[in-house]
């Protein structure tokens, strides 16, 4: 565990929104300025085309947003506590979006690539498990349906436990 | 307390919301509700579709003041009580 | 492992560059035209402004021309036949870099994260045991080294064997 | 072989590049050389700067045709073979 000063120190970027995002611009910016970032670890989420062998028509991103910003500052401040970070992003999209759209992207910056890559899963496993976001999947066939709670995100997450 | 009147906030998100028909409403605690598990008691026994979609603990996480509750977590008048599915964010 | 008509499917976009190159740019490629991608896994590498202690002036990347190109694919379908993938890039630059510059990019999309996550980590672990490339930094005391290898690369790269 | 004449294709990288002063040479092959490890003997005797360069053999790595080599790995005329420290990109 760092100090609480340290953790203080690293800038956090979150972000809810339902307008997209542009993952180059993101990754400029968690490096813009300095020249102390070895490696940037980062991960985009993006909508399937299909669930359940059922064509998707849109993905609806329910959230609970007095909750949301405060759920991912604490995921992304947990991450600087465990990793030697230099920069973290968390943004994530709510609404209506098409198969193909970006959902979210999660991004850290260290002097050494394996603090960036462990920090950028955790990130998303954390997310997944831990931000009140809902997923609710519309088909091309009409029908819908909210997404379940996936055992194997718990796995992904207890990881870091 | 003099706020014992207060009612809290009651907000039910994702299938909770789309089942129940609601997703905000205020509720005035009765004196016996303190805790979340005693006002789940309470919710659910205003009805059969509440007793059943709260019945389903595995399903149905909570937050207090937009915090992750247990049972054990206090109630006060005032509060902000959220209840929902697991999260499928990401 | 998967059969290689699979992993000859799967593109692969590799390049060796004096040139720079734009993070964004590259992941937009990744999904472009296509809609059953879940996620894309990224690690930028950047020139870090010192080296134990010395404040670096400049890196030098030197490669084995003839060999790097196919070093590169060799790894990048590599990943392929381990996870599941729909698209692997790898982009490494030569030549003389400034601190902050970007060096290296290697990206991977699958249906699931945690192939694309894996797959990030697997080639650039891979990368920096398996390529033919030599840094040389240019300390701003005028003094100047060839990196010796890290025994943590190794043993990072010895992960996946 | 008709191509016993050939010469192999010598490159150095790095600092055994700097070192020898030497990027890249042809070398025609004596008869008793045919691997790797007899590559190296024969190279080693050409004076003590190759003799210590090549002498860190933890810290020297060879490609044969652009494929990393073993000291077993065969050698012909015509091959090009390449000496380089343990790689460090990334």
């Amino acid at each position: 565990m760092a100090g609480e000063a340290r953790v203080a120190d690293v800038p956090l970027r979150v972000r809810v929104q339902e307008a997209d995002f542009d993952p180059g611009a993101e990754l400029t910016a968690l490096t813009a300025g300095r020249t102390d970032v070895g490696g940037i670890g980062c991960f985009v989420g993006t909508v399937r085309d299909a669930a359940g062998g059922r064509a998707l028509a849109a993905l609806i991103l329910e959230h609970y947003p007095a909750m949301t910003q405060r759920a991912l500052e604490d995921i992304a401040r947990e991450a600087v506590r465990r990793w030697d970070l230099q920069g973290v992003t968390v943004i994530h999209r709510v609404g209506r979006m098409a198969p193909g759209a970006r959902i979210v992207l999660v991004a850290a910056t260290a002097a050494h690539r394996a603090a960036a890559l462990e920090a950028t899963a955790f990130l998303i496993d954390w997310l997944k498990t831990r931000a009140p976001f809902w997923k609710k999947e519309e088909f091309a066939d009409g029908g819908a349906q909210w997404v379940a709670a996936r055992a194997d995100d718990d796995t992904a997450a207890a990881r870091w436990e | 307390m003099m706020d014992g009147a207060r009612p809290v906030r009651l907000l039910w998100f994702a299938w909770l919301r789309e089942r129940l028909g609601c997703g905000e409403e205020e509720l005035t605690l009765p004196g016996d509700v303190t805790t979340v598990a005693t006002l789940v008691a309470h919710l659910a026994a205003r009805g059969p579709v509440y007793a059943e979609a709260l019945a389903a603990r595995m399903q149905v996480r909570c937050a207090v003041n937009q915090e992750f509750a247990t049972p054990e977590t206090a109630v006060h008048p005032g509060d902000e009580v959220a209840f929902f599915p697991p999260v499928t964010g990401g």
